[in-house]
This record gives structure tokens, sequence and C-alpha cells, in this order.
């Protein structure tokens, strides 16, 4: 399925997306945070879609905004896409969490938990994974500082 | 007297015992924190964390050259296919075609290293199941593909063989004699490492029928590599995205549909005779040509966003660099195989015994710092 | 140098026994136990019944010390304490105790033990026969019978340990009905 | 008493004995002779454990494609004896949150039950020291014993690993006793006799009893190898301590020399299960077809050994073979398989005797 075929289906899943594949070699959805957890599960449950694969979830500081990148592929239909959604609050950023979706979820928003500090709404224990429980920032977001082991040119 | 109380005239209480930072089946620092219902058993809680080295946070500082030297440190034991990750992806964004040379020796060295990577999990696989001499006839074999790693590229382990547009230098003179001595040797020892394991009533009891896992499990949780593949879960990336010279050579993707640890046994002892089979194919005519491409001393690649994925020898592993059109990425993140092999271990050890814990462990290969980065 | 083992054994077996009752760690007072039954054992190699300290050995200290170990195992955590008992058990306890040793002591004092000369070294062969011999003296009757009575143990254990599972669906009815009742009332 | 039937081997020891009893009382003498034996047993295994200990390293380095200790010594020979000095200079550390009695209690537990049951032996017709007439019972008796140090070590360590080790052990020894028990009481039915002397006169002019028992004799030989094994915690059985599992098993917690008294037991006890292999089916210190019967200086204790080491290097050759059963298998290996076969066997075995099968 081409790229444009994806977007005209994705296009009624849901309001206010934007599609752009430009810089990158996948369709990219952004899509509103409200709107993630439904889309995200159209997206699996979809028949032309399945996208049943994530195979990265990333986490992204786009200063100011938070965000995380989905990768996902359909097994069966073998076609991918990238869907992106942003947080604007840094202070207490929150997102749904798509772990009852895709199970790999799981582990992958406990990692972004940790590095950059997004709550994920309904995540079954969210805790932080890497780090000890007492420390404190989030180390992957762009304006962390720790004097003492990072060399800041 | 309740029902609840009639149930449990006999009570029983769980309790908790930590597997690992420091355990002999963790293969590294993985610590496993067990709910145990006298020994079978009930949560496994892996807490991570004990040799994260922040290489994501570090790729953020560094040059593209460099971060490619960072990525040995994760999965040790694929640290060819890992460079070749890096530099697959540098060379996506900066549009470099690299020589025919440079794809077909990497290919070989690639399914090398999946050999030793591959014979070093035998070995260790026989070792947490009791069998200790598996061990040693692992590294025999192993031993012999360090030395031609040596030689030609100088490091055994941390191979750093890549650059972003080719190769750091040729291949030595007695590479291809040598891989073709050890190509011989190993079809003779697969059948021993068969000999002393795979048919062995006790192992085959101990594996069977453990820790299965399903493949709509294996989709969903992102299990990738031999142990998706047991579960029939075709994700070879070799097949599906096919880097380097995979698209100019045969063999077979595994598939198995039992999705137990033997199956995850037998991916692997097979995936061996392709590995070999591979090499085959490609070693006799490696093609003229230039061994790198000719690149700036300064990378820097164009505004985007890049995305690769290889197959090592665990599974998909995942670059993707985010650039801002700066010498240093802006974001990198790697997606190892490890991590979400690792997220389904406590769906498949509910009520099992701590002893099929360990083999189901085993069959998943895990290497430590590809979890932690 | 008989009476000295016999003595020193005998030593062993009293402090033991004394410590066993006294301890206040439980597994502790069931070593101290091993320890009187290998005593005892001990006792029974000095006057040459082989086979009978060999039997003292396997079921006591094989069997029913480890029987005891494992529950101990089970339930009891090391650093666990029993608690201390109130004087007037003690006494009680006590008195006990010394009327027991006094009957003891007085019987065995009254007693007149006939002294032989001949001296007869028994065989396990003899012991096998007379166990299963069914004449006179023989001892087949009582073994069959005990054989009988651990059969009966066995299978009350059984029926005890999965007694809950066995009698799983009979409570729910009860519950069922019981609940039935709370509504009327 | 029994104690007198204590023979000296050989002529040194007999002009030790001579000399001890021309300068003291004679009841005196016989008392130092007596200490003297046992210390002397003493001092003969717990080198002979170094040397299994040794041995087991060279046979797995052998199976392993390497060479094993080779520097301490000439060819390694001295490198357990380094070890156990080292072990025996070794700090002994332990947790606080022991019961301490029972701590230090429980090595000693497992190598005086182990050392016990060398008295026993046949190595020689004039070689033994305590020739009993329950001689088989005895071992059993004495072997039950044993397990309670592993089952105090596990639990008075106060660390899950090791009381989940020792429960596992009792759980194994247990069952495996009764198949220990049970192939021994098979032969027995063949001697007729408990003695070990006598069984192995038995075997003098009839044959061995694996071939005057031939079928029945068989499978008892490959159920007893196999009790034997797990008797002993040894791999494929050594669930006990299973590493992978869960670190050293009962024996975490314990360093240095206590550490060394379980390590050594388990050789000690590797060597009495396969001396009991010996003398219940290869004939004890007798040759093979009598061929150095007529020899009158050819030490029959060269045979004995012989067989022992054999057995021995059957059973390191199961542990570097096989893999580790699971505890459940380990059980449903027993119950399910071995006990019934065991008592179909003994009744195999007195259909044999009965109908005069015997070879």
């Amino acid at each position: 399925m081409t790229n444009e075929d994806l977007q005209n289906i994705i296009t009624g899943l849901g309001t206010d997306l934007e599609f752009t594949t430009e810089a990158s070699e996948f369709l990219n959805v952004i899509v509103p945070k409200e709107q993630l957890h439904s889309i995200c599960s159209q997206l699996k449950s979809h028949p032309e879609l399945k996208f049943d694969y994530a195979f990265c979830i990333t986490g992204m500081d786009w200063v100011p905004a938070l965000g995380v990148i989905y990768h996902l592929n359909s097994t069966e239909l073998k076609h991918e896409i990238v869907v992106k959604v942003m947080v604007e609050d840094r202070e207490n950023p929150t997102l749904d969490s798509v772990h009852d979706i895709w199970q790999t979820a799981d582990f992958h928003e406990l990692e972004i938990f940790d590095f950059f500090g997004i709550k994920f709404n309904n995540h079954p224990k969210l805790r932080r994974i890497f780090l000890t429980p007492e420390w404190e920032g989030f180390p992957l977001r762009k304006d962390y500082v720790d004097e003492a082991n990072m060399i800041i040119k | 007297m309740t029902d609840q109380q009639a149930q449990n005239k006999i009570k029983t209480e769980e309790y908790f015992i930590n597997m690992g930072p420091q355990h002999p089946a963790a293969h590294g620092v993985l610590r496993l924190i067990l709910t145990i219902d006298g020994e079978i058993i009930k949560n496994v809680e892996p807490d991570l964390g004990y040799i994260h080295r922040s290489i994501e946070k570090m790729c953020e500082r560094d040059s593209y050259q460099q971060i490619v030297h960072l990525t040995d440190r994760m999965d040790y034991l694929s640290s060819h296919i890992n460079n070749e990750a890096v530099c697959l992806t540098v060379e996506k964004g900066l549009e470099i075609e690299v020589s025919d040379r440079v794809k077909v020796i990497r290919t070989i060295i690639d399914e090398l290293t999946r050999i030793a990577s591959h014979c070093l999990w035998w070995g260790v696989m026989g070792m947490d199941l009791g069998a200790l001499t598996s061990y040693f006839y692992a590294f025999r074999d192993r031993e012999m593909i360090n030395d031609i790693f040596e030689e030609t590229c100088g490091a055994r382990l941390t191979m750093n063989y890549n650059v972003p547009g080719g190769l750091m230098f040729d291949i030595h003179p007695n590479f291809v004699k040598r891989t073709k001595d050890f190509i011989t040797h190993f079809k003779t020892k697969i059948p021993e490492y068969d000999r002393l394991l795979t048919g062995n009533v006790i192992f085959q009891k101990r594996t069977k029928g453990v820790g299965i896992l399903t493949k709509e499990d294996a989709i969903s949780f992102g299990v990738s590599g031999p142990t998706a593949r047991a579960s029939g879960f075709s994700s070879d990336v070799r097949k599906h995205h096919p880097y380097s010279a995979y698209d100019r050579v045969n063999f077979k993707e595994i598939l198995f549909t039992e999705g137990d640890t033997f199956a995850r046994y037998q991916v692997r002892m097979m995936e061996l005779w392709e590995s070999i089979s591979i090499i085959e194919q490609l070693i006799d005519n490696i093609p003229e040509g230039e061994t790198k491409a000719a690149t700036k001393a300064v990378i820097k690649l164009p505004k985007g966003e890049f995305y690769q994925r290889v197959e090592t020898a665990r599974g998909e592993l995942g670059v993707y660099i985010n650039s801002t059109g700066n010498k240093n990425p802006y974001r990198v993140k790697f997606r190892s195989p490890g991590f979400s092999n690792l997220s389904v271990l406590n769906h498949i050890s509910k009520d099992v015994l701590i002893g099929d814990l360990v083999a189901t462990m085993a069959s998943f290969d895990f290497v430590i710092p590809d979890i932690d980065r | 140098m008989e009476t000295i083992i016999f003595y020193i054994l005998a030593a062993i077996i009293i402090l033991f026994a004394v410590a066993s009752v006294t301890s206040r760690k439980i597994l502790r007072a069931v070593i101290y136990l091993l320890f009187v039954l290998i005593g005892i054992a001990g006792l029974y190699f000095l006057v040459d019944y082989n086979f009978l300290a060999a039997i003292q050995l396997t079921v006591y200290g094989g069997g029913i010390i480890v029987l005891f170990i494992f529950a101990v195992l089970l339930i009891h955590h090391v650093e666990l304490e029993l608690e201390k008992t109130a004087l007037k058990k003690k006494l009680i306890a006590g008195a006990l105790s010394a009327a027991g040793l006094a009957v003891t002591l007085w019987a065995i004092s009254t007693y007149p033990f006939p002294v032989t000369d001949t001296y007869t070294s028994i065989e396990v062969a003899d012991i096998g026969l007379l166990l299963l011999s069914y004449e006179d003296g023989g001892f087949i009757l009582p073994f069959e019978v005990i054989s009988v009575l651990l059969v009966a143990v066995m299978i009350g254990a059984i029926v005890i340990a999965k007694g809950s599972r066995l009698s799983e669906d009979r409570s729910r009815k009860t519950e069922v009905g019981s609940q039935k009742t709370e509504v009327k009332n | 008493m029994n104690f007198t039937q204590m023979i000296i081997p050989l002529n040194i020891t007999k002009t030790i004995s001579d000399w001890i009893y021309s300068i003291m009382p004679e009841t005196a003498a016989s008392y130092t002779i007596m200490v003297i034996i046992a210390v002397a047993y003493l001092a003969l295994f717990a080198v002979a454990g170094l040397y299994l200990v040794l041995l087991e390293r060279k046979v797995a380095a052998w199976f392993q494609l390497r060479i094993g200790p080779n520097r301490v010594g000439p060819w390694g020979l001295l490198q357990t004896m380094a070890d156990a000095l080292k072990l025996v200079s070794k700090e002994l550390t332990s947790t606080i949150k022991i019961d301490k009695f029972l701590y230090n209690l429980a090595p000693y537990f497992v190598i005086v039950s182990a050392l016990m049951a060398m008295a026993v032996f046949p190595f020689s017709e004039q070689f033994q020291a305590f020739d009993i007439n329950i001689g088989v019972f005895f071992l059993i008796a004495i072997s039950s014993i044993g397990v309670i140090g592993i089952l105090l070590a596990g639990w008075s360590s106060n660390n899950k690993y090791a009381l989940i080790g020792a429960m596992r052990s009792g759980l194994q020894t247990i069952s495996y006793e009764l198949s220990v028990g049970l192939s021994i009481l098979t032969m027995v039915l063949l001697t007729g006799t408990l003695q070990l002397s006598e069984i192995i006169e038995a075997q003098r002019t009839g044959g061995w009893l694996i071939l005057q028992g031939h079928v029945p004799s068989i499978i008892a030989f490959m159920i007893f190898m196999v009790a034997g094994t797990a008797e002993t915690n040894r791999a494929p059985f050594d669930l006990v301590e299973a590493e992978s599992e869960l670190g050293a098993g009962f024996h975490t917690e314990y360093s240095g020399m206590k550490f060394a008294y379980f390590f050594l037991a388990e050789f000690i006890n590797m060597f009495i299960i396969s001396s009991i292999a010996v003398v219940l089916f290869f004939g004890g210190w007798l040759s093979p077809f009598g061929i150095t019967e007529n020899i009158a200086w050819f030490p029959q204790v060269f045979w004995f050994l012989i067989k022992v080491l054999g057995l021995i290097f059957l059973m390191m050759w199961f542990r570097w073979t096989f893999p580790r059963l699971r505890v459940d298998q380990l059980l449903t290996l027993e119950w399910k398989y071995l006990l019934p076969l065991n008592l179909m066997n003994i009744v195999l075995m007195a259909i044999v005797i009965w109908l005069n099968w015997t070879i």
C-alpha cells in the first residue's frame, strides 16, 4: 500500500491529523495527544491497516515540546508508518499509555518515563526502570544539567 | 469455616527472592525480582540499569564517526552488526552508495559474528541447564572466528571495523583461506553439538513445552530475532528489509511454530547452517573495489529523520537518528532487541518452576548491555 | 573400658535430653533430641545389638528427625524463639517429670535382673525369620497389623493434604446455601 | 567386641603393632592401636578425597578439551593440596543473622557421617576396620544421617537460596534412599547376608554377583548407580547446589574450611557409593577370573581400588555430559519409574533364586 492510500485511510480515523513525508522514509502522522489512544487502537484493528507490531517507540524532546514517536509495522500487510505525538507541558507531561494495544509499549514507556519524565495514564506500574527511584531530573531532556558528569560544549 | 478458609487449610506464603544482579544464570548484571510460592514463580519483575551507560545521551554529544564505536559496547556479541547499523543509517542520510566489495565483506563478517554469538549462546545454554562441557566445545570454535577477526581488524570482540562509507581498511590476505578452513572445520562440529546436547533426553525434557510464547504475544511484545521466529513470527530483517549483500544470497528464514524453549534452541542451531551457507555463497567471489567511499572529515547529516534496521544475533536492532544538520545528531535511539525480548519474560514465566525460568532465559539469549545500553 | 564408654554415653544422653527440653530455639531442640537418639544407638552398639542400633539410626535419626526438621523448615524462621513458659507450668511439668523418674527408678531398682553366663549373638537372619514366622514367638501378626496401620496412616495423610481440593465442590454448594439464608434473615 | 577383628594388613604395620604391644600393657595397647587406626583412616580418606577432587578436575579437563591443573607439582599433582592449604588458611566469614550453633555444626555432620561409613569397607581380605554383621544396613543407616547436615546448613544460613537448596536436598535424599535401599536389598536376596566380607566370599566361586543374578542384577546395578548419583547430589541430580538456579544452594553462605568439608564430603560419598557397588556387584577385592589369586605378593586392594575408580569415572562421566534435571522431573523419575521398577525387580530376583536360575 502506498503512503497516499495509507494517508487516505488514516485521515478518516480522527480529526486534526497532520501528515508529512518530508525528511523521512516513512509516512509521518502527527496525532493530537487527546486522540492518541483511540487512533492507535484503530490503527491496530482497522482491517486495511493492521499495525500490530510497534518495532520502535522513541521518547523525544523537541524543545519546548516533549513527545513520543511510534514506529509501526504491519506484519501481515507489510506497510509502515510513524506516529508522533507531542505534549507541550514540560512540568507535568502526560500521555495515554498504549500498552494495551502493543504490549511492548509497557517497557518502552517505562524507559521514556525514566529519561523524559512523560507520565502515561493507565500504565500498569510506572516506575523508574533504569535509574534509581530517587534520581532527580530526566537525563535525556535537552535542559538536563549534570555538571559533575556531563561535558558541556 | 468459610470457603476461603477451607481452601487455604494448608496455608502457604509467597516470598520475594532476588535473582541477580550477581547471579550465575543472569549472564551479567540483570536483576530479576521473583515472587515465589514454594518453587513456583508467580511474578518476575526485571530491575535494570546496573550497567546503563547512557549511550543515547553520549551520542548527542559525539560526532557520527564516534558514535560507531559506542555501539560496540551495546550487544558486544554482535558488535560488527551494531557498527554496521549506525554506518548504514549515516550512509542513508548522506546518500552514499558503498561498493560491492564493502557490502560483501560486511555480510560475511556479519554472519561470522552471528556464528560466534550463537556458539557462545549454545555453550551458555548448556551451562545454565547444568551441562558444563558444552561451554568449552563452543569456545573452541568461537576462538577460531575471533582469530580471524583479530587478523583482519586487530580486535577480537569490540571490532569497530566499519566506518561511515565503508570499512576501516581492507581484509587481511589470509582472511578468505582461514574463513574457508573454519567453515570446513565447523561443519563437522555442529553434529557434535547435536550429539552432546540436542538429542539428550534430559535436555529435551527440560526444554520442550517450557516457556511457550505464542505468535500473537511475540508480535505484540515486539519480540524479534530467533526468539520470535521460534513462535512463527517471520521477523528476519535480512529477508524483509535486505541490507548490504543479503539481497544477493539464498538463505532460508528458519521458522518454528511451537514457541517453546526447544524451538528457540532449534532455530539458532539451524541458523548456524544458514550462516554457513551464506558465507559459502559469498566467500569465493568477493568483488574488487574500493573499501571506503570518500567522506568529509566532519560528517554533517542533512536535516531529517533516518531509521535503519538490521538483524543482529539477538534480533532486530533499530537505529533512529534525528538530525538538525549539525555535526552531532539531535537525538539517537537504539531499539535494542534484548529490551523488547525481556519485556515478555514475565508474561511467559507465570506458574513455572525456577529451573524453567533459567531455561527460558537461556533460550532468549540476553546480553545485558544490550538491554541497558 | 566398656563401663567408661557407657557412662560417657549416659552423660551425653542426659545432657542433651535436658538441653532439648530447655532450648528455646526449636531446631536446636530437635538436634539435641537427635544426639539423644544417637547416644541410645551407641548404647545398642555397646551391647552388640548392631541391628537394633542401625534401626535406631535409620528410623529415628534418618526418618523421624528429618521429618521434624522438615516441619521446622517449612514453618519456622531462624530468628524466631519460643515463648518463655510460665513458672506455674514449669513447676507442674517439673513435678510430673520427677514423679515419672521416681516410678522408673523404683521399677528398675526392684526388678531382679537375672544374670546369665551364656552369651548369644543375635544374627540378622534370625530376626528376619522370626518376623515372618507364624509359630510360637513369631511376629507375623503384629508385622502385618503394623503394615495395615501404616497404609491407613498414609492414606489419611494424603486425604488431609488434598482435603480442601476434594471437598471444594461440596463447600461451594454449602456456601451458596448459607448466603440464601442470610438474605432471608 | 568386634573391634578385635581389626587386622593390620601389611608387615610394616605388623611391626608397629608388635612394638606397641611390647611397650605397654595389652588393653592400653589395643586401644592405642584403635586410635592409631582411626587417625590413619581419617588422614587416608582426607587425602583420598583431595585426590578425587584432582581426578575430577583432570577428567573434566579431558572431557572439555582442556589440560586441567598442571602447575603445582608434577602434572599438577599437588594442586588440590595447595587448594586445601588455601582453604584452611582462609578467613571463615559468615552473616550476622545465622543460627551460629547449627551453622557451625552442619559441615561436621556431613563430613563425619561420610567418614564413618568408610570404616566398614573391605579393601582387601584383611584390610577392613570393622567387619560388622549388618554391614550394608549400617551403610544405609549412616547415609540417612548425612542429609541432616545439609538440611541444617540450609536452614541456619538464613538465606532463601540456601533454604530452597536444603528443601530440595531433603526431597531428593529421602526419595532416592528408597531406591538405593531396594536395589541393595535385591542383591542381598542373592547373597543371603548383610555382612560385606561374606558378600564378597559368596562371589569367589560363583562369579561376580552381577553375573550370578544376570538380568535382575543388571537392572539393580543401573538403578543403584542412578540413585547413588542422586544420593551424592551430583550432576545430573545436583539440584541442591544448582549454580544456575540457586547460586550454590545449601552452602551459599559457607566459606573456607567449612565449605571444604561439604566439598570433600561429596567426593567421599562418591567413593562410598562406588565402593558399595563394587562390593555388591563386582566382587570387591576379588580379581577378575581369579588371575592374581595365586600370586601371594599381589595386593588385593589394587583390584578394589581399580574397580572403585572405574565406577567413580562413570559418575564423573555423568556429571560432565548430562544437563541437570528439574525438581519435578527428579521426583517423577524416582516415584514413577525407579521405584516401581525396583519393586518388580525384587520379585524378579526372588523368582530367579526360587527357580534356581542363577548362574
